[in-house]
């Protein structure tokens, strides 16, 4: 039972997001909303895969008897979407603060002047 | 951003050399242990951030320079994509000095081992491309937005 | 044949259409030439006549965008507002609505299997 | 009113994650792995990184990393575009 | 070494050279970034021809980084492959050519356009980093590698749409807006292919469509997969960020968000049709991307009846057009299981909603050209502020009503064809679809009526006098894709049968596209 623990976890991580995009205010929340869901992503990716007992997958004066390894493409696909979300978080905090020049708030009830 | 104080300062001046030094060394040994060109780069550009935040924007344009670190950006992305199209005989982005004998082309010993740098062909050039592109970019980001607070401040006030 | 298009149950020819359109058009056009001509150039004939009432200038005449279409809008106002109103141009709601559709779509995919 | 319905729209994705998360394979010990057994095992000797999550993200799957460098650039050229003619 | 078989990686990495080097070449002169961005767009404009007359030929084309040899898929009798490949069929190629037209236009008719502004080696890298995205997001075969494509160019994209944000305060909200919508969409296809990964230890498209189960975890990505890129391409209800972005990007830009959006198509498309397949509830999931299809058009036609501003109106049919493809691909899908169906009249309505594809992505990018060279002369986009501009813009004039007559479907041009496809099959699903179709292509000509009586009828205005007719640059890429317009209309069989035909079986044809990958089958 306790297996899936770490899986719920990234979900809790994922749902926070989600309610803070749809709930919260703030535009800078918002951008914090997004943070969190990439990070229960790339916590989930990691934790795909993870084996149990073994050793990070470098050979360099790596513990000796110790064959099993962590699966390595996860982590190879973490680092990718980790650099991708700080591209996205420094483009979403320049637009936002574009915006809080323009329009004096970051109150998503007020920066709607494009609608209907 | 105004400067910080003394204190702040002082540590900065002692810190921000080896923390680009251990940066430089994640980059250029990213074949053989954790890290890689772009966790290396991430370190090298929080001393960046360190300098920027410990002597405000202003100041730290002195010795920060926006233009230098975008003409390193290009020339990072530049060797990059070169490395990738001179496999081109082959196949894109081919490894085709892994195993070939000159310019880290060793042939690494199978197993656990202590580790030779002159391994993995392509490999550590890509990492010093991405390692220089991924410090110099964050040091762009994070000077253009210093700058960019300045102005959305100062707007506010008139 | 060049540009017969099959569409299932017909087909459909561009080219077909562009001589239909032309052989017609010079027929009608044949037909109006035989008519009487009553029209003089340079008379009372060529002026505008707004029931007597002295003309607008001509800036003031065009109708803005806004007013075409009043008449539609004013008839469907009980489908417009709703719908106008649905567009709040709030960022919560547009990411409200791709949770609301992710979830009935889950939904739909899990009864329906 | 809308906000009670997207509220309990949220419960549900919520437990829609959930029963996704319990449906996974069991945490640290992947049933399939045959693509990363691979890797690790051929790695060495095909790339001659010791490294073989580098060997990875610069050889077998080299190609999202150029597209990855890309994001960064672009996400620098979108900021720099977008404070141009702040002065500096 | 034969470069005939690295072109599929030349039409990415060339533009993506470009892209960096035109920072650097701005260093030395400004002026040469424009040509050597239209430089660079050409070559793979020519590329991709080439490219599409090999795929039609001789069969889908796969390059395999990497490895000893460019179609190399499955090294030493492993049955499963290892590396990033591309994988181009007749369907990525049939979007790969929409979007090297399109983007080589808008960056001929940027040219002009643009010079007003500056930052114009920024606009310009931009442009083709957007460009290599959307390339990317069409050719790979890689699920993983389609995330970072996607995300390449949603960012490049909102850095483009709030590129007037240093005067103005819409352009700025209209890139946050998109940005947070489309980060949601790429984190969501994210968390799809972790699940795959989770499941199959696969992240090449082919290999897991052929051990794909359907399992409980498998629908909730599909669930997941499905609304996130629909709503990438805009279908109703989450078409909230469409007329925002489209109406506050550069004109150029917005006909490239098109294509761009298009390409989310593509991808919905290719996940359900060579993804899943028949393993999904073929009829449950094409009735949904059917009620997409029809809420889209009705919706977006009704929404831009009321609008003023002439871009968000168009932005407005964006959606609605959108809806027909849907239409026509969901009527597809849904008997897809039944081979009688599907003969009947299942691959016309795809036929016609993929053809609707290529016509929209000219017709609709002539309209906004045409929406931007207003714009450019009159510095308004509101249409009660304009009247009386084909006084002053014969040629614009012209190409406006081409373009509105192709898209409200009318006789000869190639709105007509697509349309005609998707009505005459899809009548024979069921007939009410069918007459909502037709119902909706009457209001879009209502609609464009509106938009020419208000800005080109009329008589001349006083504030207008100084306008003149657009830079020979505007008018050139206008009148391309105004020629394109006509010729399809006149022979849509040529482009029905040599291109779309082949794009549609790609499609249905699951084994051959997995085949390509994993060999003979």
């Amino acid at each position: 039972m306790i297996g899936n623990l770490p899986y719920i976890a990234v979900v809790i991580f994922i749902g926070l997001g989600i309610y803070t995009l749809m709930f919260k205010k703030n535009l800078i929340k918002i951008a914090i909303g997004i943070v969190l869901i990439e990070n229960g992503v790339n916590l989930f990716l990691i934790t795909l895969g993870y084996r149990k007992g073994a050793i990070a997958p470098i050979y360099t004066q790596a513990p000796s008897g110790q064959a099993i390894m962590v699966l390595p493409t996860p982590q190879a696909l973490t680092l990718t979407s980790i650099v991708i979300g700080i591209a996205t978080t420094a483009l979403i905090l320049s637009v936002a603060m574009m915006i809080y020049k323009h329009y004096g708030t970051l109150d998503t009830d007020q920066v709607r002047r494009l609608k209907g | 951003m105004k400067e910080m104080s003394r204190i702040v300062k002082t540590v900065t001046n002692f810190v921000y050399g080896f923390i680009i030094i251990f940066g430089f060394y994640i980059i250029v040994h990213g074949h053989l242990t954790p890290g890689g060109g772009f966790q290396g780069g991430a370190v090298v550009g929080s001393a960046f951030a360190l300098l920027l935040i410990s002597y405000g924007s202003l100041n730290s344009k002195k010795f920060l320079k926006e233009d230098i670190l975008s003409l390193f950006e290009g020339f990072g992305l530049i060797l990059f994509i070169v490395l990738g199209f001179s496999g081109l005989g082959i196949t894109f982005f081919y490894n085709f000095l892994a195993n070939s004998g000159s310019w880290f082309g060793d042939a690494a010993v199978i197993g656990i081992n202590p580790g030779d740098m002159n391994t993995a062909g392509v490999i550590p050039l890509m990492n010093i491309a991405v390692g220089l592109e991924v410090l110099s970019a964050f040091g762009v980001i994070v000077l253009t937005m210093a700058s960019g607070a300045e102005f959305t401040k100062n707007k506010e006030k008139s | 044949m060049l540009g017969l298009l099959k569409t299932g149950s017909g087909f459909w020819s561009a080219i077909i259409w562009i001589l239909l359109v032309l052989v017609i058009g010079s027929i009608v056009i044949y037909i109006r030439n035989k008519g009487e001509d009553s029209y003089k150039k340079n008379t009372e004939q060529d002026k505008p006549f707004i029931s007597g009432n002295p003309e607008e200038s001509k800036e003031s005449s065009h109708l803005s965008a806004s007013h075409i279409y009043w008449g539609f809008t004013e008839a469907l106002k009980s489908y417009y507002d709703p719908l106008v109103k649905m567009h709040t141009g709030n960022i919560n709601d547009y990411s409200s609505w791709i949770i609301m559709l992710t979830v009935i779509i889950l939904i739909v995919i899990g009864v329906n299997g | 009113m809308k906000k009670i319905i997207f509220g309990i729209a949220f419960i549900i994705f919520f437990s829609f994650l959930i029963v996704s998360a319990i449906n996974m394979r069991t945490f640290g010990e992947p049933t399939i792995s045959e693509m990363d057994d691979y890797f690790i095992e051929n790695a060495q000797s095909e790339t001659g990184a010791n490294n073989v999550v580098t060997s990875i993200v610069f050889d077998y799957r080299g190609f999202d990393t150029l597209g990855e460098a890309t994001v960064l650039f672009t996400a620098v050229v979108g900021v720099v575009a977008l404070f141009r003619g702040v002065k500096k | 070494m034969n470069l005939s078989n690295h072109i599929p990686i030349l039409i990415i990495a060339i533009p993506l050279l470009a892209a960096f080097l035109v920072p650097l070449i701005s260093r030395i002169n400004k002026k040469a970034t424009g040509i050597l961005t239209t430089l660079a767009l050409s070559v793979s404009l020519i590329l991709t021809i080439v490219l599409a007359v090999k795929i039609l030929t001789v069969g889908p084309q796969v390059y395999v980084f990497g490895a000893a040899s460019p179609s190399l898929t499955l090294p030493s009798g492993l049955k499963f492959p290892i590396r990033i490949m591309l994988e181009v069929d007749a369907m990525s190629i049939f979007m790969g050519l929409i979007t090297a037209v399109v983007s080589f236009l808008g960056a001929i008719y940027s040219l002009s356009f643009i010079e007003k502004y500056n930052g114009v080696d920024k606009y310009y890298s931009l442009l083709l980093l957007l460009t290599v995205g959307m390339f990317g997001m069409e050719f790979t075969g890689d699920i993983f590698n389609f995330f970072v494509f996607l995300e390449i160019a949603s960012i490049a994209s909102v850095a483009l749409i709030s590129f007037r944000g240093i005067d103005f305060g819409e352009p700025a909200e209209a890139g946050f807006k998109y940005m947070i919508v489309s980060s949601i969409s790429a984190l969501m296809v994210l968390f799809a292919v972790g699940i795959f990964y989770g499941q199959y230890d696969l992240l090449n498209f082919a290999a897991l469509a052929s051990v794909i189960k359907y399992s409980q975890l498998d629908k909730i990505a599909l669930g997941l997969l499905i609304p996130v890129l629909a709503m990438k391409a805009g279908a109703v209800p989450m078409h909230m960020w469409t007329p925002d972005a489209y109406s506050e990007a550069p004109a150029p830009i917005t006909m490239i968000l098109v294509a761009a959006s298009q390409a989310s198509l593509y991808a919905l498309f290719r996940v359900v049709f060579s993804l899943y397949n028949i393993t999904l509830n073929t009829l449950a999931v094409g009735w949904i991307i059917i009620i997409f299809g029809l809420l889209s058009m009705f919706i977006g036609v009704t929404m831009a009846i009321v609008q003023k501003d002439i871009k968000r109106l168009m932005a407005y049919h964006a959606v609605s057009q959108t809806g027909y493809m849907l239409l026509g691909v969901g009527v597809g899908l849904a008997v897809l299981a039944n081979p009688e169906a599907l003969k009947d009249y299942g691959i016309t309505a795809m036929e016609g909603g993929i053809f609707h594809i290529m016509n929209h992505a000219m017709y609709k990018g002539l309209l906004f050209l045409t929406a931007g060279a207003l714009f450019f002369r009159t510095g308004t986009r509101d249409l009660n502020k304009m009247g009386g501009l084909a006084h002053y813009m014969k040629y614009t004039t012209i190409f406006f009503i081409i373009g509105a007559a192709a898209i409200a479907g009318l006789p000869p041009f190639n709105g007509f064809a697509s349309k005609l496809l998707i009505y005459e099959s899809v009548y024979r699903f069921n007939p009410l679809l069918s007459i909502i179709a037709m119902v909706v292509s009457i209001l879009t000509l209502a609609s464009f009526v509106k938009v020419f009586h208000s800005a080109f009828l009329g008589p001349k205005l006083p504030q207008f006098k100084e306008v003149k007719e657009t830079p020979r640059s505007m008018v050139f890429a206008m009148a391309v894709l105004s020629c394109i317009i006509i010729f399809f209309g006149l022979f849509p069989d040529l482009i029905v049968k040599n291109l779309v035909h082949p794009a549609v079986m790609s499609l249905i044809e699951q084994l051959q596209y997995t085949g390509t990958v994993l060999g003979g089958m």
